[in-house]
C-alpha cells in the first residue's frame, strides 16, 4: 500500500502474505465450529437443518447482544459480572411497568436505560475511583439483583398486546426463521462492529486495552473511552433483557443467574483476551454459537443425566479451547 | 399466532404412537437438589422402553432459555408428547403455541406456567405449594396455639414459586393463631445456609420455639445449629419442615423435627399415565394435585423403611 | 490517626469493626463470648469456624491471583471434596472409625490435589486464559461430584469425621483451627522463603521473571495445584459442618466470596503485590457480613442490595482517589497551599499517570 | 539558525515537582523558543523527565509556573497538551503494541470518511510520515511486530503528525543506530526550520552538539544553567552535569588497553551451527573466558536473535553448543543461567524491569530464583548485597525500598544490570544494556565490563553505539542480515573497517 518502493527494502519487514495473526483464534473458533456440527449432523438426524441454525440464532439473540457488550468492556481490559442480573433487572423493569400499563414506547427505553445508568456508575466506579472492575461489577451484579427482588420476586407475564406482537414477529424463508430478536441482534453485531471498527472510540477502545497507560500518553481519552465502555456493555445488557422479555414474554427475578459466565465465555471462546487490546465482536458471536451448539447436542443427545449433562459441557469445552489453542499455535 | 406455522418436520409426524411406543421429551428443570434427583430418577425409572416409552430426557440447568431451546427442539425432532417442570412460571406461551400448532400435546409437572390460554397444555401434575404450607401452619397452630409460640422461617430461594407459596400458605394457616412469626431470611434451600441462618437467629433471639423450614435440608442444617448451641432440638425448639426426604424423616423418627409435610417427587408413574392418555385421545383432567401426606412422628416411623428417596 | 488511615488494612479493618457494632447494636449480647463444657461459645466463635473454609479457599485464591491468574473451578473442587470423602465414609463397613475417615479425607485431598494440577496444567502448559482454563473444572467439577452422590444429598453418621466440622481443641473450634493454622503456615512459609517474590514477580511481568531465571510456569502451576487442596480442605470442613455432601449446592459462589475477601484484603486482581493478611480481614468481614444480615433482619429481598453498598462503599473508601481525599483532609490546611499530587503507591498501573 | 531571539513558546519558571519525600524538581527554569532545538542534559535522575511530565500535565508541580505562548497553563495530561500544540514522545516507548502502526501515527488525528475511520487515507498519511523518518515498513502490520527502535521511530512520526508548535523528545535516540539518528535529526531540522520548537534529551553528548542550539543543564532537581550549546565545551558541561571533572571518561578511554587478550585453550562456550528458521541464520562462534566479544550491526541485522538464542530466551532449531567442553542444551534461560549463562535484554519495560518490586527485590530476583525458593538469602547478605550495587552503579535514589517504577530509566538500566552482576555468571550477555545511561556512569559501566573480563568472565556486548563497542571488544562479531557476516581483532579493528562490514561494502 506504500506508494513507493523504498531503497531500504531489505530491512522492510516481510509481511506474511497468508492470514493475519491476528484472526487466528477467530478462524480457529470457525474452523472448530464447522467440525462440530459436521460432526453433530453425522451423528443425530435433522441436527444441520435450517430450523436447528435459525433456532440457535433465536435461542441465543440476548447471548449474542450481552457478548457485543461485554467485547467492549474486556477490550479495555476490564470485564463485566453485572450483565447477568442487569439483563434481569431488565426484564423485571419491562413486564412490571408494561403490567402497570405503561405503553410500550416508553418503557422499552426504560428498561434499556436502565443498564445504561447501572453501566455509567460502573465507569465511574472503574475510571474515576478506580476500583477494580471484577468488584465494580460484582458490587452491581448484587447491586441489580437486589432491585429484581425489591421491584418483583414472582414472575410477571407479559400481555401488552403490541409488546407481544413486536416479540412474535417472525420472517420465514423456506426452512429458515428470523425473529425481532435475532433481527435486533444481528443489528447490535453489525453496529458494534462498525463502532469497534470505524471509530476513534472503538480504535481507542483496543488502544486502552493494549496498554492504558501508553493509551493516555498518546493524549487519547481514556476517561471517556473507559467509562463509555462499561455503558455499552450495561445497555447492551439492558436490550439483551428486553430480547430476553420478547422471548419469554416476561419477566422475573431469577433470569440470567450466572448468564455473565456464558458471556465472557463466549467472548473468550470467540478469541479475545482477557488481558484486553486483541478480539473482535464476529469472534465473540461465534463464541455464543458454540456455546449454544453444545447446548443443542446436548438436547439432541437426549439421553445425558444432569450431572453428565455437566461433565460434557465441561469436556467439550475443553476440547474447543484445547483446539482453538493448538490450532492458533500451529499457524504462529 | 404465525410463530409456530413453519415448523419443518414437527407437524402430524408423530406417528410414534402407532408402533406402541410413545417417545416423550422431557426438559427438567436442572438437579439443584436432592428431591429433584428424586424426580429425575423416578421419571427416568418409569419411562422405560419396557414401559411403551423413548425418553429424550434434557438438563436445562436452571436456565429458562435451556428449557425454551429443548422444547423446540422436541418439535423439531417430532416427539410425541412433551413434558417439562417450568423453571419459572412465566414466558411459556409463545413456545407452547409452536408446539400446539405442531400438534404435541404437552404435559407439565411439579411447578405450573401462568398464561392465559390453558389450551396450551394438557395437564399439570404437581404438588400445591400454598397447600403444604398450609398444612404445615395448621399443624402448628392445633399443636401449639395459645402458647404464645415464637416462630422463625427459613424460607427457600428468594423468589422461587415454591418459597413464595409456602411462606404464604403458611402465614394465612397461622393467621388468628397466636403463634408469631419474629425472624425470617432466606437459606437458599440448603443445609449450610440453613445452618448458618439459624446461628444467626440464636445469637438474637434468646426465645425461639419453633422453626418453619421450607424444605428438609434447611431444617437439617438448623438441627446442627440448635445442637452446636447446646439446644435439644425437637424439644427445646420445635422444628416443622417441608419435603419429606429420607434424612428428614430419619430426623423426625429421631425426634429431631415434630411435623414434616411431604412434596412428593415421584412423578413418574402419574406423567406415565397422562402422556399414554394423551396419546390416545383421551380425555385428562387439566390440573392432577398429588397426593401429599404429611407426617408426625408416629407416622414416619412406619413409612420410613419403605421410603424410596 | 493519619499513619493509621493510610494503612492498606485500615478500611478494611474498619469495614469489619463496623459490621460488629451494627451486630451489637441489633443484639447486645453478641460479642458475648461463654465457656460451656471448657469450650468458647458464642457469635465471634461461630464467624470464626464460618470463616474457617472462606479463609482456605481465598488462600489458595490470593496466591492464583499473585500469578495474575483466577480459579473458578473451587467451589466445584469443595463439593468434589465433599462427595469424595462422605461417599467413602458411607459405603465403608465402619464410619465410625478413624482409620476409615483418616482415608477418606486423604482420598478428598489426593484428588483436590489433582483437580488443582490439572487447571495448572491447563493454565501454564496449554497457555489457555485462567478464567476459561478453570470454567471448564467449574462446570464439569460439580457434574462429577454429583455423579459421585448420584445427584442425592449423600449424609453419614461418623463421629471422627464431625469433629472437623463441630469438634473443639483447646476450646476453640477445629474448623477455625484448621484454617487459620493452615493459613499461618502458608503465610509463614510464602514470606520467609523467597516465595512470595518470586510468584509476586511472575505476576507482575512473567516475561522478566523468565528471563531472570525464575521457573513462572512450575510456580503458577503449584499455585493452581495448593488452590486445589486448600478448596478440597475447605470442602472438608463445610460437609462436616452439616455432615452431608450437597453436590448442587456446597461451596456454590465460593469463587465469588473468595474473589471478594481477597479484593477487600487489597490484593489487586492484576497480579503482583499480594497481602495475606488482608485477606484474613477479607474473609473475616465476608462471614460478618453475612452473619450480619440474619442478626440485624435485613429483609432476604434486599440482601443483595444490601451486600452490594457495603462492598461498594469498601471499595470507594479504600479507591486511591478517597485516599487521597481523606488525607488531604486529615493533614489540615496548616502544612501546605496545595495540596500534593496523591501517591497512589496502591494501583500499580497509575502511579505515573495522573487522572483527571 | 535564528539570529535573534523571538520570544519563548513555552516558559517554565521555578518549577517544583515532590514525590515525598523525594524533591525531584526545585525550582526549575525552561525556555523554548520558536525554531531552536534546546538539549535537556542531566545525569540518570536529574529531573529531565520529571520536568516534561511536568509541562505535558503529567505531574502535577507544587510551585512555579507554565506560560505557554504567553498564557499560564496547567494541561490536564498529554490530550490536552497536544492539542495546545506540545506533542511528547516519552522516555519509554508509549504506543500501542496491539494497534496496527498507521493506528499509532494517525489516532487522534485520523482521516475520516461518512463519519468513520478512513483506513485506506489513514494508511496512506502514515506511509508518507514513516517515510519521512526513513521507514519503509507496512502501515498496516501491528506495531509489536516490529523491533523497539522502530516503535521508538513510529512514536516520533506520531509526534509530528497534526499541528505541533513544540515538539519534545525524551531520549529518543537511545535504541536508534547512526542511520536513523542521522534521518531523525533531519527530520528535527527541517521541523526547525519551519518554527517549531523541540525540546531533546540524550545521554550522547555528541549528538547533542550536532543538533542543539541551546541547553539547559539540569542536576539533582536544580537548575544548572542554561547555555549556548555553541559556547560550551564538552568537557564544561559533564563537569556541570555530573558535578565531577572528565577523569572517570578518560578513565574509559583506555578501557581497551587495559584487558590482555586470554590464554588460548578450550573456549568457555562453543558455538555451531545455531540458528532458528525466520531468526538468525546458523553461525558459529566461540567465546573464551575472559574475553568481552562485540557484536555489530544495524538495526534488525539480528543481534538481539543472536544474543537470545545464545542464552536459551529463544530456542535454538539448529546446531550445537559446548560449554567449556561439554555440549549443553539451552532450552530455557533458566537451563542457561544454571550453566552460568546470564542475559539482558534490550526491552528493559517489556522483559527486564518488574516495576511492581522494589530496587532490592530486583536486585535479587536473578540470584534468588537460580537458589531456588526454599533457600532464600539471609537479609543481611541481601542487604549488603543491595547496598554494593547501589553504591558501585550509583543507583538513585540509594533506597533499597523504593518501587523500580519511581526510578528514572536509567536507574532502572543499572538495576538491571546488578541483576545480572549478582549471579556471578561465567558467561553475560549484555543487550543495549548502556542505552539512556548517563556519560558517568556509561563510564563505570564500560569499566565494569572490562574488569569482569579482567577477572575470568566472558562477556557478548551488544550496543547501538558503536564506538563503545569498538572500545571495549577483544573481537568483535559483525552482523548483517540476520546472519554473522565477519569476525575482526577488536584491538586492531577501525572504525571505517566495522561500518564498511556492517553495511555491506557500503551497500546500504
Ligand atoms: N513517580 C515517581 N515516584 C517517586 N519518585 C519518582 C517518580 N518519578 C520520578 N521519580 C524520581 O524523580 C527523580 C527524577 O527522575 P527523572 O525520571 O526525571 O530522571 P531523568 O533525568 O529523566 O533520568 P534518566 O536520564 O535516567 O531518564 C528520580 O530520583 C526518580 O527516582
Ligand atoms: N529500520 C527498520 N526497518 C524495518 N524493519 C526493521 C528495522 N529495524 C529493525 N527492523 C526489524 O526489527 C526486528 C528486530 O531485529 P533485532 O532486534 O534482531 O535487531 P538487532 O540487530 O538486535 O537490532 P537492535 O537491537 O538495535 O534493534 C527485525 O524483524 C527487523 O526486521
Ligand atoms: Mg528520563
Ligand atoms: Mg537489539
Amino acid at each position: 500500500m506504500t506508494t513507493s518502493a523504498p531503497a531500504r527494502a531489505s530491512r522492510a519487514l516481510k509481511i506474511p502474505t497468508r492470514l493475519d495473526r491476528r484472526y487466528l483464534p477467530v478462524v480457529g473458533t470457525f474452523v472448530v465450529l464447522a467440525l462440530m456440527l459436521v460432526v453433530g449432523g453425522s451423528r443425530y438426524d435433522n441436527f444441520v437443518s435450517p430450523a436447528v441454525i435459525s433456532n440457535l440464532f433465536i435461542n441465543n439473540a440476548h447471548l449474542i447482544v450481552l457478548a457485543v457488550g461485554m467485547t467492549f468492556v474486556i477490550l479495555t481490559g476490564g470485564i463485566d459480572l453485572s450483565v447477568g442480573s442487569v439483563l434481569a433487572l431488565s426484564t423485571v423493569v419491562t413486564a412490571a411497568l408494561l403490567q402497570a400499563g405503561w405503553p410500550p414506547a416508553v418503557v422499552i427505553p426504560l428498561g434499556v436505560g436502565a443498564g445504561t445508568v447501572i453501566g455509567l456508575a460502573h465507569g465511574v466506579m472503574v475510571h474515576y475511583f478506580q476500583v477494580q472492575p471484577f468488584v465494580a461489577t460484582l458490587a452491581g451484579m448484587f447491586f441489580a439483583r437486589g432491585l429484581c427482588f425489591v421491584i418483583a420476586p414472582e414472575s410477571i407475564a407479559i400481555d401488552n398486546a403490541s409488546f407481544v406482537s413486536l416479540a412474535s414477529w417472525v420472517q420465514i424463508f423456506g426452512g429458515w426463521r428470523m425473529s425481532s430478536g435475532v433481527l435486533i441482534a444481528l443489528i447490535v453485531v453489525g453496529i458494534g462492529f462498525l463502532v469497534l471498527h470505524f471509530t476513534r472510540f472503538g480504535r481507542t477502545v483496543y488502544a486502552v486495552g493494549g496498554g492504558e497507560q501508553s493509551a493516555l500518553l498518546m493524549g487519547l481519552p481514556v476517561a471517556r473511552t473507559k467509562v463509555l465502555a462499561y455503558v455499552v456493555s450495561g445497555t447492551c445488557a439492558g436490550l439483551g433483557g428486553l430480547l430476553f422479555a420478547m422471548y419469554s414474554r416476561s419477566g422475573y427475578s431469577l433470569t440470567g443467574v450466572a448468564m455473565e459466565l456464558d458471556a465472557i465465555a463466549a467472548v473468550v471462546i470467540g478469541g479475545t483476551l482477557l488481558t484486553g487490546g486483541t478480539g473482535f465482536v464476529l469472534g465473540s458471536v461465534l463464541g455464543v454459537l458454540v456455546l449454544g451448539l453444545i447446548q443443542t447436542i446436548i438436547t439432541f443427545e437426549g439421553t445425558l443425566s444432569s450431572w453428565w449433562t455437566k461433565i460434557v459441557i465441561g469436556v467439550l469445552l475443553l476440547i474447543f479451547v484445547a483446539l482453538q489453542r493448538v490450532l492458533s499455535l500451529r499457524r504462529t | 399466532s404465525d410463530a409456530g406455522t413453519a415448523e419443518p418436520g414437527g407437524s402430524g409426524e408423530n406417528a410414534g404412537a402407532d408402533d406402541g411406543v410413545i417417545t416423550l421429551g422431557f426438559s427438567q428443570v436442572g438437579a439443584e437438589s436432592g428431591w429433584r434427583a428424586a424426580n429425575t430418577k423416578s421419571i427416568q425409572d418409569t419411562l422405560t422402553e419396557d414401559n411403551g416409552f423413548e425418553l429424550k430426557f434434557s438438563d436445562a440447568q436452571q436456565k429458562q432459555e435451556n428449557q425454551i431451546q429443548a422444547i423446540r427442539s422436541y418439535i423439531t425432532q417430532g416427539v410425541d408428547v412433551i413434558a417439562f417442570s417450568p423453571v419459572v412460571e412465566t414466558g411459556w406461551d409463545a413456545v407452547l403455541q409452536e408446539a400446539k400448532s405442531a400438534g404435541i400435546p404437552v404435559i407439565l409437572t411439579d411447578r405450573a406456567v401462568d398464561s392465559s390460554d390453558d389450551t396450551l397444555y394438557e395437564s399439570f401434575i404437581g404438588s400445591d405449594f400454598v397447600k403444604e404450607g398450609e398444612m404445615a401452619g395448621e399443624w402448628v397452630v392445633e399443636q401449639y396455639d395459645g402458647e404464645g409460640y415464637q416462630a422463625v422461617e427459613l424460607q427457600g430461594t428468594t423468589g422461587a414459586a415454591p418459597a413464595i407459596d409456602r411462606k404464604e400458605g403458611f402465614a394465612s394457616a397461622i393467621e388468628g393463631s397466636d403463634v408469631e412469626i419474629i425472624d425470617s431470611q432466606t437459606g437458599n434451600f440448603t443445609r449450610a445456609e440453613g445452618k448458618t441462618v439459624m446461628e444467626g437467629f440464636l445469637n438474637k433471639h434468646d426465645d425461639i420455639d419453633l422453626v418453619f423450614a421450607h424444605n428438609d435440608d434447611m431444617g437439617l442444617g438448623a438441627i446442627e445449629a440448635i445442637e452446636a448451641a447446646g439446644m435439644k432440638p425437637g424439644e427445646d425448639i420445635k422444628i416443622v419442615t417441608i419435603d419429606a426426604v429420607k434424612d428428614g424423616m430419619q430426623a423426625l423418627v429421631d425426634g429431631k423435627i415434630n411435623y414434616i409435610v411431604e412434596c412428593n417427587p415421584l412423578l413418574g408413574p402419574d406423567l406415565a399415565e397422562v402422556a399414554q392418555k394423551v396419546v390416545a385421545g383421551e380425555e385428562v383432567e387439566k390440573r392432577i394435585v398429588v397426593k401429599d401426606e404429611a407426617f408426625d412422628q408416629a407416622a414416619a416411623e412406619e413409612a420410613l423403611p419403605t421410603r424410596e428417596y | 490517626m493519619r499513619n493509621l488511615l493510610r494503612h492498606h488494612l485500615f478500611w478494611p479493618v474498619a469495614a469489619l469493626v463496623a459490621l460488629l457494632v451494627a451486630n451489637t447494636v441489633a443484639s447486645p449480647s453478641f460479642l458475648a463470648i461463654t465457656v460451656r463444657d471448657g469450650h468458647l461459645f458464642g457469635a465471634p466463635i461461630d464467624i470464626l469456624r464460618m470463616t474457617a473454609p472462606l479463609l482456605l479457599v481465598a488462600l489458595g485464591m490470593t496466591l492464583v491471583i499473585a500469578t495474575r491468574g483466577i480459579d473458578l473451578s473451587v467451589g466445584a473442587v469443595v463439593a468434589v471434596s465433599g462427595a469424595v470423602a462422605l461417599s467413602y465414609i458411607a459405603s465403608s463397613s465402619d464410619p465410625e472409625s478413624p482409620v476409615t475417615v483418616l482415608t477418606a479425607i486423604a482420598l478428598a485431598l489426593v484428588l483436590c490435589l489433582l483437580l488443582g494440577v490439572w487447571n495448572g496444567f491447563l493454565v501454564s502448559v496449554l497457555g489457555i486464559q485462567p478464567i476459561i482454563a478453570t470454567l471448564i473444572l467449574m462446570t464439569a467439577g460439580r457434574g462429577v461430584a454429583m455423579l459421585i452422590t448420584g445427584g442425592m444429598i449423600t449424609t453419614v453418621n461418623s463421629a471422627p469425621f464431625k469433629v472437623l466440622g463441630s469438634g473443639f481443641w483447646l476450646g476453640l473450634p477445629v474448623a477455625a483451627v484448621i484454617a487459620f493454622g493452615v493459613f499461618a503456615v502458608v503465610a509463614f512459609v510464602v514470606r520467609r522463603t523467597a516465595l512470595g517474590m518470586l510468584l509476586e514477580a511472575t505476576g507482575i511481568n512473567p516475561a522478566a521473571s523468565r528471563l531472570s531465571g525464575v521457573r513462572s510456569k512450575t510456580l503458577t502451576w503449584t499455585v493452581y495445584a495448593a488452590a486445589g487442596l486448600f478448596a478440597g480442605l475447605a470442602g472438608l470442613l463445610i460437609s462436616a459442618d452439616t455432615m452431608a455432601a450437597d453436590a448442587n449446592n456446597a461451596g456454590l459462589f465460593i469463587e465469588l466470596d473468595a474473589i471478594l475477601a481477597v479484593v477487600i484484603g487489597g490484593t489487586a486482581l492484576s497480579g503482583g503485590k499480594f497481602n495475606l493478611s488482608g485477606t484474613l480481614v477479607g474473609a473475616l468481614v465476608i462471614a460478618t457480613l453475612e452473619r450480619t444480615v440474619t442478626v440485624v433482619g435485613i429483609s432476604p429481598l434486599v440482601t443483595p442490595l444490601f451486600m452490594a453498598l457495603v462492598v461498594i462503599a469498601v471499595t470507594l473508601l479504600q479507591s486511591p482517589r478517597m485516599r487521597a481525599r481523606l488525607a488531604a483532609a486529615t493533614r489540615g490546611p496548616a502544612t501546605t497551599t496545595t495540596p500534593p499530587e496523591p501517591q497512589s503507591a496502591a494501583r500499580p498501573d497509575s502511579t505515573e499517570v495522573k487522572a483527571r | 539558525m535564528t539570529q535573534q531571539t523571538p520570544s519563548p513558546v513555552v516558559e517554565m519558571t521555578g518549577i517544583s515537582v515532590e514525590f515525598p519525600p523525594v524533591k525531584a524538581l526545585d525550582g526549575v527554569d525552561l525556555r523554548l523558543r520558536p525554531g531552536e532545538i534546546h538539549a535537556l542534559m542531566g545525569e540518570n535522575g536529574a529531573g529531565k523527565s520529571t520536568l516534561i511530565k511536568a509541562l505535558t500535565g503529567i505531574h502535577s508541580p507544587t510551585a512555579g509556573t507554565i506560560l505557554v505562548d504567553g498564557v499560564e497553563r496547567r494541561f490536564t495530561g498529554p490530550a490536552d497538551a497536544r492539542t495546545h500544540g506540545v506533542s511528547t514522545v516519552y522516555q519509554e516507548v508509549n504506543l500501542c503494541e496491539n494497534l496496527t502502526v498507521a493506528e499509532n501515527i494517525m489516532l487522534g488525528a485520523e482521516p475520516r470518511l461518512l463519519g468513520g475511520l478512513h483506513w485506506q487515507a489513514m494508511r496512506r498519511q502514515a506511509a508518507t510520515h514513516l517515510q519521512r523518518m526513513g521507514l519503509s515498513i507496512d502501515p498496516a502490520s501491528s506495531l509489536g511486530s516490529h523491533s523497539l527502535a522502530v516503535q521508538q521511530l513510529v512514536a516520533i512520526c506520531r509526534a509530528t503528525v497534526g499541528d505541533c508548535k513544540v515538539l519534545i523528545l525524551d531520549e529518543p535516540t537511545s535504541s536508534l543506530d547512526t542511520d536513523e539518528v542521522a534521518h531523525l535529526f533531519t527530520v528535527m531540522r527541517a521541523l526547525r526550520d519551519d518554527g517549531v520548537a523541540i525540546l531533546f534529551v540524550s545521554h550522547f553528548l555528541d549528538q547533542v552538539y550536532d543538533i542543539s542550539d541551546r541547553m539547559t543543564v539540569l542536576r539533582n532537581g536544580r537548575l544548572v544553567n542554561e547555555f549556548v550549546t555553541a559556547d560550551l565545551p564538552a568537557a564544561e558541561l559533564v563537569q556541570h552535569m555530573i558535578g565531577r571533572s572528565m577523569d572517570v571518561l578518560e578513565a574509559a578511554e583506555d578501557v581497551a588497553e587495559h584487558v590482555s587478550r586470554p590464554a588460548d585453550g578450550t573456549p568457555l562456550l562453543q558455538v555451531v551451527g545455531v540458528g532458528r528458521k525466520g531468526s538468525v541464520q546458523p553461525f558459529d562462534l566461540d567465546l573464551y573466558q575472559g574475553e568481552v566479544v562485540g557484536l555489530a550491526g544495524l538495526l534488525g541485522s539480528g543481534r538481539t536473535e543472536l544474543a537470545r538464542l545464545l542464552t536459551g530466551a529463544d530456542r535454538a532449531d539448529a546446531g550445537q553448543t559446548r560449554l567449556a567442553g561439554t555440549p549443553v542444551r539451552l532450552r530455557t534461560p533458566r537451563a542457561a543461567m544454571d550453566l552460568g549463562i546470564a542475559y539482558t535484554s534490550e526491552d528493559r519495560k517489556g522483559e527486564g524491569v518488574v516495576d511492581g518490586l522494589t530496587v532490592r527485590e530486583n536486585i535479587v530476583l536473578g540470584l534468588q530464583a537460580r537458589r531456588g525458593w526454599m533457600r532464600p538469602l539471609p537479609r543481611k547478605q541481601v542487604d549488603e548485597l543491595v547496598a554494593s550495587y547501589i553504591q558501585q552503579l550509583g543507583i538513585r535514589p540509594a533506597d533499597p525500598e523504593a518501587l523500580l517504577r519511581n526510578l528514572s530509566g536509567g536507574n532502572q538500566q543499572k538495576v538491571l544490570l546488578a541483576r545480572w552482576l549478582a549471579t556471578a555468571p561465567r558467561l553475560l550477555v549484555l543487550d543495549e544494556p548502556t542505552r539512556g545511561i548517563d556519560v558517568g556512569a556509561k563510564a563505570e559501566i564500560q569499566k565494569l565490563v572490562a574488569d569482569l573480563a579482567a577477572d575470568g568472565m566472558s562477556v557478548v556486548f551488544i550496543s547501538a553505539e558503536l564506538e563503545e563497542v569498538l572500545r571495549i571488544s577483544h573481537r568483535i562479531a559483525v552482523m548483517r542480515d540476520r546472519r554473522k557476516v565477519a569476525e575482526i581483532d577488536g584491538g586492531e579493528a577501525t572504525m571505517d573497517q566495522v561500518v564498511d562490514l556492517i553495511a555491506g561494502g557500503g551497500a546500504a
